[in-house]
């Protein structure tokens, strides 16, 4: 599976998955949702010194039905636990997560009773950053592997799963 | 043939306007509010129980992420609770630079109350244009602490280091163009029709209903009440600061505007006299290694930009932590009041009330 | 002239269809960009500049500099446009989410509504007086026909502008009561009330120009109020303009007047539940409102394609000899001035705060209506007196 | 379609049925070390204490003294040189800019008030680093705190802070509840204490003071106080299917692992196979549940 097949190769889909790709990474659309103290960083990510809306990531969409990219922007509890799994499933596919900061990681300093330790533990994240808080430069390179990891993705290897269960 | 029925609507835990994870249930006629109630604890993390094992040191860094947009007054808080609790006394220089880096923080906080609050009444520009300011406060941050956000910026008994060479430089750089970027934001906001007719009456509290409530800050001075608690208990180097404690009368949220502005005015004033009058002298106490307390409890109130933040300790005997670390969070006991404001008003102006509040979730919920 | 046949006559309607299509989606798209833009430089940002890809290959040379000049500052401040095709594409391979409880017809139609309604409302609207152009003697089948400005310069133009338009507010209730959701209901609510009372005053100020042209015909009214007037509508008109502009931002949902969408208030109003390329049909349809209220605006208060700011008509009369194939400076200055009235909703975004919903009902009971029927009183006496 | 070179995967080791939890209970930070003293600052037990560290300084010395008596007329019966006088033991003074503050007496003339306004209701008043608390009893809490609101002399307008702490090893009473109080008109500030044991109902200051709600709410929270004639009693901060009170001495840290949620849909067990995997490498004690 390593090596393409003549016939992968010379399928057109390949091609067609490529600008597919491309206008997916380009147009990457965050929901407005912020949780802790990242939230503030992703705001000044998104202001005038470092203007997230350079890279096409501008549009701040406040619905998660309209967006792409879920930016879990600080500490995850118990409590707003099932509310994030609820906003990742109303999200339409493609969609994609960054867990920005420790927090989101690994629960970060916040080993305590109400913290959930990582949002993984609810979602599946793409790009993990650290810091606490990130500085905005963080996000926007956490961004741009996310955008690598677009352009690189496969819809093969994003159902991979589904269709392993399915047979 | 015709009945009413009352809608109700959830605003938030994920909703633009709540300044993070506020939830607040609401009962609508129309688009009127016929109740409103709002529900905490989305971002509880702990940190009381955090900080209670956790020795007295270690507890600074979670009060940077309580109220994180005024990490430094929340910092100043809790040494300045600390020093009580063991009796140190802290050099004066330490303390106008702490003074001073208070202020500069309250700047900071304001400007983002400013940002967010525009922002959800629909100015967008403004939002750009206080976080572009905000950009250089931060910078005088990291160049004192290393950090933008989360600063941990005091020590117990003064400072880790003094001031950085060119820190007074910058300092006095940003002061001399804050002034005219405060003129900005006024003429985009102050005389502004709409933005006057989406604040002046709005989310009214009487004076009698926020001391009842127990608001403090900027919520209680536009109602009238001069209450201030740099001046009322002078801590750190305000007693030696020629400083207003402005004030309004209206009680709603144009008069919460103008108090917040010409706060940020004085702030400027308090940096540019602790810039002026810094006394030499070391920036540490001489205080031990590890610190053990002996039985005591303290409660030490500090005006962060939010309103009254205190800090409660209780010491044991013989143990490097504190027995019982408890916060007075400004958010918690100001967003009280929020259903007052709110009953009875459109669901517009409840966008208003939560951005005139001036609330962060972090200290909120701790 | 040779008249046409019923097929060269389709023939020629298919491909003004065609040219209109093609302009809405060319300027729509613009004007999407052109507010990131335009809010970036209000905003002392760069806005989009980049698509994702690095430095090589196509989107390397994107990246770099769309064109040769991509470099020189001002220019380069073009290069995000590629974005925009991206942003299209995404849409449309976005998953389309229709919630378990919505109705799913209506729910599926209101889009359609939306975007159609804006559509058609340019069949009424000439771009250029009289003759577009005329084929060519070689062109096969249509040679030596003519091609008017506008697709159906009908007589009763205004009458089917404002009633298409009023079409796509059902699009908007529509979507919002079949969400079956609660910010899409307040959404829909909000935008048939003010929809409602802001049509009231729109119409009225629409009349003065009826009034003074006395036709219902767009071209002609035009015509009347640049040339009968041989001075900008809005001179006589400031008034009428005023309340005409204003009206035009409440209908086209625009700040200061977004109500349906207010997205600090209502997360994002009667588009809540929608995901896709039927959000984009939405976000379309919005834009292209604006083009349609900007296309009324320059035709009846800045001069249409008639008149030129500044004394530039004459040399343009001096410059391009009549019975040119292209009736150009018209249609440019026509394009241009839309682009201008496009450029002022922007601005006004980007500056001032929303309103409240009670507040926005005020505006248009107490003060436009009132305004505009005394405008309208006005405009008829001084038709009488002359 | 498999390539013969390419070694057939071990088969992966035989998965226990069952979802699986860490187990918390083994890890040290579930295990919760109960504190031993009570911490409670009064002038009573202060003095008590000087009191006693005197007395037993003073038994020292008369020791020290003693076995010196003891020793020198051992040596001189032995003929050796008599050995040295013993010196009293100086406290030693640290050389830093610390100054503990003790508990001093009540000299405030609120306090004074309140003692004589309250009489026997009042357990105890003392200063300390500058604050003025008063203990008073349990039961007369409301009483106390509109006479603090409505006296002339007094008028604390404002409720600054309502807290409640835990103390296991205390007897007969089990949480302090303190008030603070801030008068804004006289620029002073006064905390009120109640000793509340395990159990026992103190009245709510809603009554008096509205913005005691929340705070209260916080504190049944927390520490699982209720109050009577509370408006809403319910938990605030935690969910309302939470588990115990967090703020208790004998809750752990990290909790009783309701925060070890997933959410995320496993697809055929997938990642519950590789944490187990995870685990056995780790030597992670991993255990089932316990069946409800």
């Amino acid at each position: 599976m390593n090596q393409p097949t003549a016939l992968e190769q010379i399928l057109i889909t390949t091609k067609v998955e490529k600008v597919m790709n491309w206008s997916r990474a380009t147009s990457v659309w965050p929901v407005t949702f912020g949780l802790a103290c990242c939230a503030i960083e992703m705001m000044a990510a998104g202001a005038s010194r470092f203007d997230f809306d350079r890279f096409g990531a501008g549009i701040f969409r406040a619905t998660p039905r309209q967006a792409d990219l879920m930016i879990i922007a600080g500490t995850v509890t118990y409590k707003m636990a099932p509310t994030i799994k609820l906003l990742y499933d109303q999200m339409p596919e493609p969609k994609w997560v960054i867990a920005m900061g420790s927090c989101a990681t690994a629960g970060g300093p916040f080993d305590s009773y109400h913290t959930v330790q990582g949002v993984d533990k609810i979602i599946p994240v793409d790009v993990f950053i650290p810091g606490c808080p990130p500085r905005p430069e963080s996000l926007i390179y956490g961004f741009l592997k996310l955008q690598d990891k677009i352009m690189t993705s496969s819809l093969a290897d994003r159902y991979k799963d589904i269709f392993e269960e399915v047979g | 043939m015709f009945k009413n029925e009352e809608m109700e609507i959830n605003l938030g835990p994920q909703h633009p306007s709540t300044h993070g994870v506020l939830r607040v249930k609401l009962r609508l006629d129309g688009e009127t509010i016929t109740h409103c109630k709002p529900i905490i604890g989305y971002l509880h993390r702990g940190v009381e129980k955090i900080c209670e094992n956790q020795t007295f040191f270690q507890g600074q860094v979670w009060t940077d992420r309580m109220d994180y947009c005024s990490a430094v007054a929340n910092n100043l808080g809790w040494a300045e609770a600390n020093e009580k609790l063991f009796g140190i006394t802290v050099p004066r220089r330490a303390q106008y630079i702490r003074t001073m880096l208070n202020e500069f923080n309250r700047l900071a906080s304001h400007l983002i109350w400013l940002a967010t609050h525009a922002l959800d009444i629909g100015a967008m520009t403004v939002f750009l244009y206080a976080f572009r300011e905000r950009e250089d406060i931060l910078d005088l941050n990291e160049a004192f602490c290393g950090s933008r956000l989360t600063t941990t910026a005091f020590r117990i008994g003064g400072l880790r280091e003094d001031l950085p060479p060119g820190f007074e430089k910058m300092a006095r750089k940003f002061l001399a163009k804050f002034e005219t970027c405060l003129e900005e934001y006024e003429n985009l906001l102050s005389e502004n029709r709409i933005w006057k007719k989406r604040t002046i009456g709005v989310a009214k509290l009487s004076a009698e209903d926020a001391i009842a409530l127990g608001v403090t800050g900027p919520v209680l001075r536009a109602a009238g009440v001069p209450y201030d608690i740099r001046k009322a208990f002078p801590y750190a180097a305000y007693a030696e600061m020629d400083f207003e404690v402005p004030t309004q009368t209206a009680a709603d949220t144009y008069a919460r505007y103008l108090v917040r502005m010409a706060e940020m005015r004085q702030s400027a004033r308090i940096v540019q006299q602790c810039l002026d009058g810094m006394p030499e002298g070391p920036v540490m106490a001489k205080i031990p290694k590890i610190l053990k307390p002996e039985v005591n409890e303290v409660y030490h109130a500090t005006e962060a930009p939010k309103g009254e933040i205190g800090y409660y300790l209780v010491g044991e005997k013989g143990s490097t932590n504190p027995y019982r670390f408890h916060v007075r969070a400004p958010g918690f006991i100001n967003l009280q009041c929020l259903p007052k404001m709110a009953e009875g008003a459109l669901i517009a102006d409840i966008v208003a009330a939560i951005g005139t509040l001036d609330i962060v979730l972090g200290e909120i919920d701790r | 002239m040779p008249t046409p046949t019923l097929s060269q006559s389709l023939a020629i309607t298919l491909i003004q269809c065609v040219l209109v299509v093609l302009f809405v989606f060319v300027v729509v798209p613009l004007t999407v960009f052109a507010e990131r833009k335009v809010l970036g430089y209000l905003q002392q940002r760069l806005g989009s500049t980049r698509v994702a890809g690095g430095h090589k290959g196509v989107t390397g040379w994107m990246n770099r500099g769309m064109w040769k000049w991509g470099r020189i500052p001002v220019l380069s401040y073009w290069r995000g446009i590629p974005g925009l095709l991206a942003d299209v594409l995404k849409l449309i391979l976005k998953e389309d989410v229709i919630p378990a409880k919505a109705d799913k017809f209506v729910f599926f139609i209101a889009p359609a509504l939306s975007m159609v309604s804006a559509v058609v409302v340019f069949a009424a609207i000439s771009f250029v007086p009289g003759t577009f152009f005329i084929f060519p003697s070689w062109f096969p089948g249509l040679a030596g026909l003519p091609v008017s400005g506008g697709i159906a310069d009908i007589n009763v133009g205004l009458l089917w502008i404002l009633g298409v338009a009023s079409v796509g507010v059902y699009g908007i209730v529509l979507a919002g009561w079949a969400s079956n959701s609660k910010y899409p209901l307040l959404g829909g609510l909000r935008s048939a009330a003010q929809m409602v009372s802001y049509e009231v005053p729109l119409a009225i100020s629409l009349l003065v120009p009826v009034v003074l042209s006395g036709s219902l015909n767009f071209s002609e009214m035009a015509r009347e109020m640049a040339i009968g007037l041989s001075a900008w509508g809005l001179v006589p008109q400031l008034l009428g303009f005023l309340i005409y502009l204003t009206c035009g931002f409440a209908e086209t949902n625009r700040l200061p007047f977004d109500m349906p969408e207010a997205e600090n208030e209502l997360v994002a109003g009667f588009h809540t539940e929608y995901s896709g390329m039927k959000f984009g049909f939405f976000y379309l349809a919005e834009y292209i409102n604006m083009t349609v209220v900007s296309a009324l605006a320059a035709g009846f208060f800045l001069g249409g394609p008639w008149l030129l700011p500044f004394g530039l008509q004459g040399l343009f009369n001096h410059l391009l000899p009549a019975g040119s194939w292209l009736a150009g400076p018209h249609a440019i200055f026509f394009v241009a001035k839309i682009i201008f009235l496009l450029f002022t909703y922007i601005w006004v975004r980007g500056t001032i705060p929303r309103y409240r919903y009670d507040q926005v009902m005020t505006v248009a009971w107490k003060y436009l209506i009132p305004m505009a029927l005394f405008n309208l009183l006005l405009a008829a006496l001084v038709r009488c007196a002359v | 379609m498999t390539d013969p070179i390419v070694p057939q995967p071990e088969a992966a080791p035989e998965a226990p049925k069952g979802p699986y939890v860490y187990d918390y209970a083994a890890s040290p930070q579930r295990q919760v070390v109960m504190p031993k003293t009570v911490p409670l600052p009064s002038r009573r037990t202060y003095l008590a204490e000087v009191k006693a560290a005197a007395e037993a300084d003073e038994a020292k010395w008369q020791k020290m003294l003693a076995d010196f008596e003891t020793a020198k007329t051992k040596a001189e019966a032995e003929g050796k040189d008599a050995p040295k006088p013993p010196v009293r033991p100086v406290p030693r003074k640290d050389d830093n800019d610390m100054k503990t503050p003790w508990p001093e007496e009540a000299k405030d003339a609120d306090l004074l008030l309140l003692q004589a306004c309250l009489g026997a209701k009042v357990e105890e008043v003392f200063e300390q680093a500058g604050e003025l608390t008063c203990q008073v009893s349990k039961d007369t809490i409301l009483e106390v705190l509109l006479l603090c609101r409505d006296h002339a002399d007094l008028r604390y307008e404002m409720l600054a802070d309502q807290t409640a702490t835990h103390y296991p090893a205390a007897t007969g009473w089990d949480y302090s509840v303190v008030y603070h109080l801030t008068s804004i008109s006289r620029r002073k500030r006064l905390r009120l204490r109640i000793l509340v044991p395990e159990g026992f109902i103190p009245d709510s200051a809603c009554a008096a003071y509205p913005s005691a709600n929340w705070m209260e709410r916080e504190i049944y929270d927390m520490l699982g106080i209720t109050f009577a004639n509370h408006p809403d009693m319910t938990r605030i901060l935690c969910p309302d299917d939470w588990e115990g009170h967090a703020l208790r001495k004998d809750y752990p840290v990290v909790g009783w692992g309701q925060r070890d949620i997933a959410f995320r849909e496993d697809r055929g067990g997938m990642i519950e196979r590789i944490a187990l995997q995870k685990a056995g490498q780790l030597g992670i004690n991993l255990k089932q549940p316990k069946a409800e």
